[in-house]
């Protein structure tokens, strides 16, 4: 099968795309980026190839006659469990890191009690690893370094004893070995997981029948065995200058979301991408070229990174302040126009008896007023606009977005994809199959 | 924008060589004041009446512009803007002043290694400018010198009527010209003038031919880049005097050789092979990397073709010519003309028509954070031209001489990607 | 004899000391620091204060004047509130007394603070509403590289090199880190190199301010010796003649101003009712 | 009226960013016209004298959406503002705009006007810098008659010249007020707040000159019922706001620091002529000679024979300002070129000083709280040396 691969390394996340010949995308993978670039790609890109070979499952069991079984369901509790299945993986070894951390000499005084209390910790979050990954259940991230710190920064808390082994001895402990454990390239494809992930599911599901469990089976060897064969692959994103590609293989991000926004919506007029560290602002013309672009500069505030700081100050996950705002009809002025005294504002205005809702609400306006003056120095809005990125993923954004845009641009049709983190990605993919570079990636 | 390129790769052209002497030779007389006795007059680029100036025989002309940029090339002006900041100057403000205060503070010491002399006149024609204004205040305060302030009446409505022009050539009769006189002791010659006038057209013509040499496929030379070369003398000490007719001379004719060549403009790296990219450039270039913000072109193959920076010291290429017949009218005329004294509007269309006239294909604004006259309402110029020429512009920042205000990733990253979108665009419309 | 206390609210924890003084003389009764992690600065900053004084053995009637500093003019019971550079230059004298500055490095600001020998504030300059180069970054970026904050300094000073950071802005640094870090470079190096970025700004506010000589560092980084040397490299780069003090309570120096600015109006307003 | 509700009616004006008071004149006489002014000096007597109201412009704390899309971060604020509202059409109700020469992006801004709003008349006003009146003056009043040939043509109202010293009166009564409220305040300032004096200068902005005439006759009036106890504060003198203006809230913040403002620029056009303009004779060519021979000092004027920061100095000194705030709006570059000046004056002239910036739409005061405040304790604790 010949594949093209889009790779886009952002700033906070990193996305890969694989597309089948004729646009036709077969799977998305997303990681959060992290220093050591390579992995970050090679992690978003297994991802990808997992999410590819799901595909090619789901469709190779459509394809069997005969089946009994409710297909989605069962593909939605196999997911989850191969998605648990990775997270005991890394987890098993993230325990192993941190106890290993823990008798280093440094330590020795706490050594006995503080492996205690890790191994009480780590088996608590294996124990309720299987409740996170319930199929409706909500996570507060989808990355494992979060999934785990979360929990762990938790049971930490109830286990610490100031005179023994401190809350900040823990909470160092875990900072120190969760670098090594994102470095660490593990495997968690799904050649080798799926086995175990099916095995859950059947083991859970009495129901299924003997001929099914063949089937699925059958199917699954034949996905693991498929050759997945790259033609190409294009690299894109803000860190695109450090991906290990040649330079014909990279892409200006600004070029990527213009061409991956107009293959989503045909459409496209207008632009906006709000990433982690920046935000752009693009229009194209009807081929999906772009025609003009603005973005921020050397200064962070009004981006996603705004909301991850919120977020780690009032201790949820990015996922949670939007759906937090939204339950606000108060938006509250936010004054700062520093990221990190964001923070220092909303901590104040807290003591001040003003409510989170409201604060919350206030901030995603500030960002998306923000983004409405790039826009505009790009050159406005026209029909249609479409809003990709990661804060695209945010309701309130969206609505003090669509908000703005109506007030002051007139009734547009507004395109959020629930992809569209992946818009960067997709684009970077197309260009891969528009030029034809061999594939050269390591 | 006095000093020529000086790679050895690259060989050196008659007009290069004459360019070096010629200011070489500046230099060594400022040094020599104090024997030679003769006086010096500071005084700005746009709007500057070097004729007038150079038409009482012992004065010479300084311009703290020059210095400023000239340092800013030298790597010296980052330094220099921090001490007036610790002065107590605003980090908000042009920084060709902080670095000419920061020139003084450290001594005096001019671009060119040797001290300067202290001014005995300031003769302040702020043309297009406020901050000119504010600048010889605080030269003022520092030297205790006295200075001759020349109004220049801004184009509002992009016109010079005869009211505007009438006060240019009072403030000349009456403030001007008898400082200059008092100053050098000197009665002023109105046929001197003249002489120095004609001279300064023949120049002129010159230039004009070489500028408009771009307008060949490819252009022979590089109108911003380039261009900051080739107006170096015309703009500053040396027009109307018989250096600069010489100067142009040579240099019109080196041009018109690699137009017959059918050549490419020189770069630093030696001269560029292909002409991928035609461009009309707004604003200032940065001095603090200019050798590194050029070459982020020519590594391109981009070629600005015309560029408003080479007009702030004159619009000879529209027409105006200093004119014998009328000395001080045409002073005034000139004064107007500076390309920064021009209404937006104005801007807008002499920019469009650049675009047009010069067959580019990209129009890009490097827009300085020094600088509110040129940079205020840049962006509406962009979309202006935009829309009159359908082409895409392109907005870069940066500074004059302020290296914390030049990034190199971020102006390269901005350019790549503005570059691959023309590219993109031609490809896609092909 | 006047009892004074002085209270300092700052972003990050809350600091008290309550002071004794008389003609000449100057004991401190009690002092203590609580940091605050998301509790209400002012509830923390009555528990400290009531705390404070049972450690010194006194009854809130007891105290003379109620001096608040930082975000204290929020606080209601006080009596009066001076601001951030007046307190720290005060408490810098006391605690360094031959100093001639003060260089306050708190969570999110720095102040530069030139004074006289009767710690009259002479010139200031403090950073502004950008937090790049504040001691929030320099947490942030500790726990980025899982290096606990006491260790921080000594990482950066007993490492070799520096490695520079490009951006000026605290947000986009961390990418930079990031970038470090994937390039194999060692945390001490790294923190050194935040440090020396830090450490040129803050050289600059001190030059900024005219300030020259011996500089008491307080607020919460006095404790980091990486900054502190950095500090001092920095300040020789640029040819500039200061001595660093890191006064071990430093972190103290504006509830100590505080107080001592407290007792010193008292004192003023007693002579004014008794003349 | 108390004195409460006539502050709140000043706010309601000055916070109404529709201009409803503007409307409502017009629309009060079919075919009335407005012209709108940039700040600094513009000679409102001659709009006055056709019939139109004279609508001061000063920007204002806004979000901005549109404007940003027409200058880059390191311009001043007042500008985009202004564009704002432009294209947001909450100045469709004037009939044209004048700007006056203050800097480069005024200047710039009346091309952009041009550009944009190509429909609706505007001037760019150039002010001479040169003050001979053979020289400066004559261009000055070829100009103004220029101006005035416009402003003609606009209202069809010829400006004759009793009209004209009509206007001039009505004017000079209205700084004479203006002026004996500047001088209370620093005589007692205790009993003027600043934030109040600032509202009401706001007021004239919109207000025809008879009707702020007559507001500032009962603030007037108003004060002497007025309980106010006089705090423990020092006297200051602030400088460098004179174009875009500081918002509100760090006017309150500067005297909450314990600062009483003795002295200060803002909406300096309203004061820019020091004393009455002639009121008899030629009034073309009196409004000229006032402009040449009284003119306030500021940093946009070439200041040809003083040494700068004499005024300043002078000023401080006839307030008995402890010490002076230099206050300018970011990236403002008038102010802040002029400032290192001033700065050494004030300094050769023993008095105290500090600085910092704004922007019209700055919301965080902390800062500039922390700074006024440690000024103010040092001129508390320590006193003038
Ligand atoms: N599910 C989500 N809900 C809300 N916000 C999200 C979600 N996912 C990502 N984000 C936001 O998107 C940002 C990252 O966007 P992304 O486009 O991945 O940036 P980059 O390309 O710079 O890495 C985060 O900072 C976060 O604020
Ligand atoms: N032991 C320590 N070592 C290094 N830095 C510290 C230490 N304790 C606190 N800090 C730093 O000091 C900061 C708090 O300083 P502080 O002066 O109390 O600030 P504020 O007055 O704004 O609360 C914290 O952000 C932290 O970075
Ligand atoms: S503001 Fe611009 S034109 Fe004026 S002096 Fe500075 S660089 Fe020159
Ligand atoms: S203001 Fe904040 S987000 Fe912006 S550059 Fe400074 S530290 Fe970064
Ligand atoms: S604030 Fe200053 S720079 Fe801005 S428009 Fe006004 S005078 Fe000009």
């Amino acid at each position: 099968m010949k594949l093209y691969v889009g790779i886009d390394l952002g700033s906070t996340t990193t996305k890969a795309v694989v597309m089948q010949d004729g646009n036709v995308i077969l799977g998305k993978g997303i990681t959060n980026s992290r220093s050591n670039y390579d992995t970050a790609c090679a992690i978003a890109k297994s991802e990808a190839f997992i999410d590819t070979r799901f595909t090619l499952f789901h469709q190779a069991l459509e394809a069997m006659p005969g089946l009994s079984l409710d297909l989605e369901t069962f593909l939605q509790d196999l997911e989850a469990s191969f998605r648990l299945q990775q997270f005991l993986n890394q987890l098993e070894y993230l325990a192993e890191v941190s106890i290993g951390e823990a008798q280093s000499a440094r330590y020795r005084k706490v050594s006995a009690p503080l492996a205690e209390r890790l191994n009480a910790i780590f088996s608590s979050i294996a124990g309720q690893a299987p409740e996170m990954f319930g199929v409706g259940s909500i996570k507060r991230s989808e990355f494992f370094r979060d999934l785990a710190g979360n929990t762990y920064m938790r049971l930490a808390s109830e286990l610490a004893e100031p005179d023994a082994v401190p809350y900040d001895l823990l909470v160092n402990i875990y900072d120190k070995s969760i670098i090594k454990v994102e470095n660490k390239l593990l495997d968690l494809t799904f050649e080798s997981n799926i086995a175990k992930a099916l095995k859950r599911v059947f083991a859970a599901n009495r129901a299924l029948s003997k001929a099914d469990q063949q089937t699925v089976q059958r199917c699954a060897d034949e996905v693991t065995a498929t050759e997945l064969d790259v033609v190409n692959s294009v690299g894109t994103g803000y860190g695109r200058a450090r991906l290990p590609f040649p330079k014909e293989q990279i892409r200006s991000e600004i070029l990527c979301h213009g061409l991956g926004a107009h293959y989503m919506y045909a459409n496209t007029a207008t632009v906006l991408d709000i990433g982690g560290q920046d935000t752009k602002a693009i229009q194209v013309d009807r081929d999906g070229i772009v025609t003009s672009f603005q973005m921020n500069d050397r200064c962070a505030a009004g981006c996603g990174r705004d909301l991850g700081y919120i977020a780690d100050e009032l201790n949820l996950g990015v996922q949670e302040l939007g759906p937090l705002a939204m339950q606000s009809n108060r938006s509250v002025r936010i004054n700062s126009t520093c990221t990190v005294f964001a923070g220092a504002e909303l901590r104040e205005r807290l003591n001040n008896g003003e409510r989170r809702e409201d604060i919350l609400q206030g901030l995603h306006r500030a960002i998306i007023l923000r983004a409405m003056s790039l826009l505009a120095r790009s050159g406005g809005v026209s029909d249609e606009f479409t809003f990709t990125g990661g804060v695209a993923n945010n309701e309130a954004a969206v609505n003090a977005l669509k908000g703005l845009i109506e007030e002051n641009y007139g009734r547009r049709t507004i395109n959020i994809s629930p992809n569209s983190i992946f818009t960067g990605a997709v684009g970077a993919a197309l260009f891969a199959q528009k030029t034809d570079a061999p594939a050269a990636v390591h | 924008m006095t000093q020529a390129p000086a790679t050895d790769a690259v060989q050196k052209e008659r007009s290069m060589i004459l360019q070096k002497e010629m200011i070489a030779d500046h230099y060594k007389q400022l040094e020599h004041v104090a024997e030679t006795g003769r006086k010096v007059v500071y005084t700005f680029v746009p709007g500057n009446l070097n004729e007038l100036i150079r038409c009482f025989d012992n004065l010479l002309p300084v311009h703290p512009e020059i210095n400023a940029l000239q340092n800013g090339m030298r790597k010296r002006t980052g330094k220099f803007i921090l001490d007036a900041e610790k002065q107590g100057h605003s980090e908000d403000v042009c920084t060709y002043v902080k670095a000419d205060i920061g020139m003084l503070r450290a001594g005096n010491i001019g671009p060119a290694g040797t001290k300067l002399p202290n001014p005995d006149l300031l003769l302040l024609s702020y043309t297009g400018c406020f901050t000119f204004m504010k600048w010889f205040e605080l030269l003022r305060e520092e030297y205790k010198a006295p200075v001759a302030m020349l109004h220049t009446p801004y184009q509002g409505d992009g016109t010079i009527s005869d009211h505007m022009r009438n006060y240019m050539v009072k403030q000349l009769r009456e403030e001007v010209i008898p400082k200059l006189e008092q100053i050098s002791g000197q009665k002023f010659d109105i046929d001197k003038l003249r002489e120095m006038l004609a001279r300064s057209r023949e120049a002129e013509n010159d230039l004009v031919a070489v500028l408009e040499s771009a307008k060949h496929r490819p252009s022979p030379i590089d109108a911003y880049f380039g261009g900051v070369y080739y107006i170096g003398p015309i703009f500053s000490a040396f027009r109307g005097t018989a250096g600069a007719v010489e100067y142009y001379r040579a240099l019109r004719e080196e041009v018109e050789a690699r137009v017959a060549a059918g050549k490419g403009p020189i770069t630093p790296d030696g001269e560029l092979k292909e002409e991928k990219y035609r461009l009309v450039v707004e604003g200032p270039p940065n001095w603090t990397s200019f050798r590194e913000f050029w070459k982020m072109f020519y590594d391109e193959g981009a070629v600005v073709v015309a560029s408003s920076y080479s007009k702030v010291g004159g619009l000879y290429d529209q027409g105006f010519r200093h004119d014998p017949e009328h000395p001080l009218e045409t002073l005034a005329d000139y004064c107007f003309g500076c390309y920064t004294n021009l209404n937006l509007p104005s801007r807008v269309a002499l920019l469009s028509k650049y675009v047009q006239e010069f067959h580019a294909d990209a129009f890009l604004i490097n827009s300085i954070k020094s600088c509110n006259s040129f940079s205020a309402g840049q962006l509406l110029i962009l979309r202006e031209v935009e829309e009159r020429t359908g082409i895409a512009g392109g907005f870069i920042e940066s500074d004059l001489v302020d290296p914390r205000y030049f990034s190199g990733a971020n102006i390269k990253n901005r350019l790549e990607s503005y570059f691959q979108m023309i590219m993109q665009k031609s490809k896609g419309a092909a | 004899m006047t009892i004074a206390a002085g209270i300092d609210v700052g972003t990050s924890a809350v600091k008290v000391a309550i002071f004794q003084t008389g003609p000449g003389t100057e004991t401190r009764l009690a002092g203590r620091v609580d940091r605050l992690l998301r509790r209400n600065p002012l509830a923390v900053a009555e528990e400290s204060f009531l705390a404070a004084l049972g450690s010194a053995g006194l009854d809130k009637e007891q105290v003379d004047y109620i001096a608040t500093t930082g975000e204290g003019d929020l606080v209601e019971w006080r009596r009066g509130h001076f601001y951030t550079m007046t307190t720290h230059a005060r408490g810098a004298k006391y605690l360094v007394p031959e100093a001639t500055a003060a260089l306050d490095v708190g969570a999110l600001h720095a102040r530069a603070i030139h004074m006289d020998e009767r710690a009259k504030v002479l010139q200031y300059r403090m950073t502004s509403q950008c937090a790049s180069g504040s001691g929030q970054f320099l947490e942030n970026i500790a726990r980025y590289l899982g290096v606990t904050l006491e260790d921080v300094g000594t990482l950066s000073l007993d490492s070799q090199q520096s490695e520079k950071i490009s951006s000026i802005c605290a947000v986009l640094a961390e990418t930079d880190v990031i970038n470090f870090v994937s390039r194999g470079i060692a945390p001490g190096n790294i923190l050194r190199g935040i440090h020396e970025s830090m450490a040129g700004r803050y050289v600059r506010l001190l030059k900024a301010a005219n300030a020259a000589g011996t500089v008491a560092i307080t607020g919460g980084l006095s404790k980091d010796v990486g900054l502190v040397g950095a500090l001092n490299r920095a300040a020789e780069e640029q040819k500039m003649t200061l001595t660093t003090v890191a006064h071990p309570e430093a972190i103290m120096a504006g509830a100590y101003g505080a107080a001592l600015w407290g007792a010193f109006r008292h004192d003023a307003l007693q002579e004014k009712r008794s003349a | 009226m108390v004195l409460d509700e006539l502050v709140d009616y000043c706010q309601r004006l000055y916070e109404d960013l529709d201009f409803r008071s503007v409307q409502a004149w017009k629309a009060a006489q079919p075919g009335r016209k407005a012209i709108g002014y940039m700040p600094i000096y513009v000679p409102r007597e001659i709009i006055h004298a056709t019939g139109m109201l004279p609508v001061g412009l000063m920007g204002g704390d806004m979000e901005i959406i549109r404007g940003d899309a027409y200058y880059q971060s390191y311009i001043c604020h007042i500008p985009r503002s202004t564009i704002e509202l432009g294209v947001s059409g909450r100045l469709d109700m004037l009939d044209g705009v004048i700007f006056p020469s203050i800097c480069d992006v005024i200047r710039n801004l009346s091309g952009m006007w041009k550009l944009m709003f190509k429909d609706k008349y505007s001037k760019y006003l150039d002010l001479p810098q040169n003050f001979m009146p053979n020289v400066g003056g004559d261009f000055y009043v070829d100009e103004l008659r220029s101006m005035a040939g416009d402003l003609q043509a606009l209202s069809g109202v010829e400006v004759t010249n009793a009209r004209l010293l009509e206007s001039i009166r009505l004017y000079n009564r209205n700084r004479a007020l203006v002026n004996a409220l500047y001088d209370l305040r620093a005589a007692e300032p205790w009993r003027v707040p600043t934030v109040e004096l600032y509202l009401l200068l706001r007021a004239g902005n919109v207000l025809p000159v008879e009707e702020h005439t007559e507001l500032l006759q009962t603030y007037r009036a108003l004060l002497d019922t007025a309980q106010r106890p006089q705090l423990d504060n020092s006297r200051i003198v602030l400088t460098g706001a004179f174009c875009e203006q500081p918002p509100l809230g760090l006017i309150r913040t500067i005297e909450r620091a314990g600062c009483y403002i003795v002295e200060d620029d803002f909406v300096l056009g309203s004061r820019w002529i020091q004393g009455p303009v002639a009121e008899t004779g030629d009034a073309l060519a009196n409004l000229v000679s006032a402009y040449l021979e009284r003119s306030v000092a500021n940093a946009s004027v070439y200041i040809a024979d003083k040494p700068k920061g004499e005024s300043l100095v002078k000023a401080c000194r006839h307030r008995c300002g402890e010490g002076v705030i230099f206050c300018a709006a970011s990236f403002c570059d008038p102010a802040l070129l002029d400032q290192p000046m001033l700065a050494h004056a004030v300094e050769a002239a023993g008095i105290p000083y500090t600085e910092f910036k704004y922007s019209e739409n700055t919301g965080q005061f902390q800062v500039i709280k922390e700074q006024t405040g440690t000024f103010s304790d040092s001129l508390k604790l320590w006193g003038t040396t």
